[in-house]
């Protein structure tokens, strides 16, 4: 079987110009920040960004923004990146604001191929405008669609050498989901471990979602 | 007794034992420091948690953080999950309460918090969702900003959700959303019912069984 | 805080008859099996049972069903289990039969809060009569509508006293979807441990969750 | 070799390394057996694993069994999950090849499988998820039953699912559904086209490069 081990440099050379991207991290806490660094290095330029929040401008995914290498970013929460308002206001950057628990739907509802899920949150709200609503035993829906991407991009507390992945506490958030929703799944991960030794129901990726893995570790 | 810490020991007396609480950003937080003695209360962080604690100084790891990314510990009991489950235990009624700040609520109860157009677009994060599902809403804010009443006729911002809160916790008074309207049910030490009505920008009924805050200096 | 370990006798006393159940396991793998034989000797009837499937007549929830216990079951597969297709063609027991993963998804949906979720399983087959469908740019999907109850009964390998669970590989199953979908959550746990001794990230259902425990350990 | 065993080596010539397969009971589950050497297969099994393998002999346990409730093992690397995670894997476009026995193929290359109205009501278990969602979709099953093409014009039983499915794997050959109807690809060794044709109950392309399986006895 194919080794999924591969360089930071190679992996990130996969990803083209005008790539979607799911990446994991929750103000860039578990988010893949290695990989992120090396996008910048690469100067890949007009990503579509699709995650919970744009950090700050220093960490993380953050920088993305400052670099102006984001065309598009869809995500709940853009509070705490000063630029990433800036340049929504200046026209150089879409913003798709999504309710956090809904994008988490969206995204699961892209991996696991249903076609759309109905949500209660955002009903009357300008969450809705442009949205189809289901009624339901009188109560009301939001339709709202899934999100899948060209690469998901992912930080792991343990790789093992066919994939399967761990997270660790709060740096789990949106990472396994993100993982069953991109068509390439790149992992960077803490520890790499030969094959066997994560047991089977402390796996939270399974390995057939990943493609390639990436160590973090200094070398 | 500051404003905020009045605010904080008022809404604490809402939470009962057991009860799975999600604390909002900024003046909620103050919360989790006045939980009554003898009652146990789970503290969810929206990032994946559920037993969350204040950090344990010089033990902090960037694993373990809150939905502003500044460390937390885990208590005894602690379980972590991701996003959708976090989000399913908030959507599906799982959540007790939650505590979150508000901008504006109007006379429907129905809270604004996440945005001012052409000014301030964090963005809603969890809000929507915690304010759509969570079985309790209170929203803890000051009663009136720069001198203008937060609570009003129509909310002028943009509405988090249409679902009426359960109750809000200012620093003048504790107010409840009913089918009837806004009823006034607390005022804080040392306030009058006529202070009150003058900072609010729309009609509060009186509860008969009005009282002070039950917080002593 | 309210201990949530309990009796056999008294957990299932809670459940009067006519009450709907969400039933964990696949095959009886992983079933609440302890609370299903108390079900028998209290003789609840007329009971709704949502479970993968009926088991066999002689195992787990399969015997509710020989003992005509069961009003009506939602389920995936009764291949396994005579008497229920023998009563259900009497007329006797009412099958309502959903595609395991749709099952799947309508109890996520019910415990997660979401109004439905849109799938293509099923489309243009008999199990897409009586619902409706919703074209998302020219796919055309069911429309499938949450499922809850007013009781889950689940069965975990190991529970603390908050109430927090675990699962043994395959004998997780749908134990976690139903632990959120049920009003009242019970949990049968081979072992009950004390507070602390399961880590968060091994945690696979909440302990805010869970209502009662119940040991299956000999006493 | 007998009819089942040719089908199943047949079949296990599909399979490409690293391959996600979900095997149906009954004659599917024998493909296990024929993988080609140097090829490693993740086999799913819809209750909750992949990773799965036969029983160890004195080490079974009541926790790890097939969608069948029989015991099984997990190789080193496997990962357990919930049904939500494993339909998810079946439904979202991860699963490469799922392999299913069929009672009728038609000629557009739909399967029924699950039901024989007024005789036999199993229930669909995983079956109309797996030819909805899985990449490839193989059936695996006689050619005829009874003396009865079971590839027809037209099903008489309920269909799993209007997909086309993308190869059925007989005793008698190898065909496959295209947008101009049914491929005669390949006969079984010792089997003529005439034979073939003579038990399929609708109209077969043959294949301008038709060969004999390549099974060796």
């Amino acid at each position: 079987m194919k080794n999924k081990l591969i360089s930071l440099e190679d992996a990130v050379a996969l990803i083209p110009d005008g790539a979607s991207l799911l990446i994991g991290g929750f103000m860039a806490v578990g988010g893949p920040n290695r990989l992120v660094d090396e996008l910048i290095r690469q100067g890949k330029r007009d990503l579509t960004i699709i995650a919970n929040d744009t950090s700050r401008p220093t960490y993380g995914l953050g920088k993305l923004v400052v670099e102006k290498l984001v065309r598009k970013v869809v995500t709940s929460h853009i509070g705490l990146n000063a630029d990433t308002q800036k340049q929504m206001i200046a026209g150089a950057i879409e913003v798709e604001l999504v309710p956090q628990g809904t994008l988490a739907e969206r995204i699961r509802a892209g991996g696991v191929g249903l076609g759309g899920v109905l949500t209660p949150t955002g009903v009357g709200t300008i969450v809705e405008e442009g949205k189809r609503t289901v009624e339901i035993d009188g109560t009301t829906y939001l339709l709202e669609l899934p999100i899948k991407a060209d690469f998901a991009l992912v930080s792991a507390k343990q790789a093992d050498l066919y994939g399967n992945l761990t997270y660790a506490l709060t740096a789990r958030n949106f990472n396994p989901l993100m993982a069953m929703a991109g068509a390439t799944v790149i992992a960077e991960a803490e520890d790499i471990l030969p094959v066997g030794c994560i047991p089977p129901d402390a796996v939270m990726t399974p390995s057939v979602l990943v493609d390639h893995i990436v160590t973090t570790a200094a070398r | 007794m500051d404003e905020k810490t009045l605010i904080a020991r008022r809404v604490a007396l809402e939470l009962m034992d057991g009860d799975l609480v999600n604390l909002g950003i900024g003046l909620p937080t103050l919360v989790a420091r006045y939980v009554p003695a003898g009652r146990h209360v789970f503290f969810q962080s929206e990032n994946g948690i559920v037993g969350m604690s204040g950090p344990i100084t010089g033990a902090e790891n960037h694993d373990l953080t809150d939905a502003g990314g500044s460390p937390i510990s885990a208590l005894p009991g602690a379980a972590s999950f991701d996003s959708a489950l976090s989000f399913g235990l908030i959507r599906g009624g799982h959540l007790d309460v939650t505590v979150l700040g508000g901008l504006q609520v109007d006379r429907a109860g129905r809270l604004a918090n996440w945005m001012v157009p052409g000014k301030m677009v964090p963005g809603m994060g969890g809000a929507m969702d915690l304010v759509t599902g969570a079985r309790r809403v209170i929203v803890a804010m000051q009663h009136s900003a720069k001198g203008e009443p937060k609570i009003v006729e129509h909310c002028a911002l943009p509405l988090t959700s249409v679902r009426r809160v359960d109750l809000v916790v200012t620093d003048l008074a504790v107010i409840e959303p009913t089918d009837a309207g806004l009823v006034l049910k607390e005022t804080a030490p040392g306030v009058t019912v006529e202070q009150v009505l003058a900072n609010t920008g729309c009609e509060l009924i009186i509860a008969p069984d009005l009282r002070s805050m039950p917080i002593e200096g």
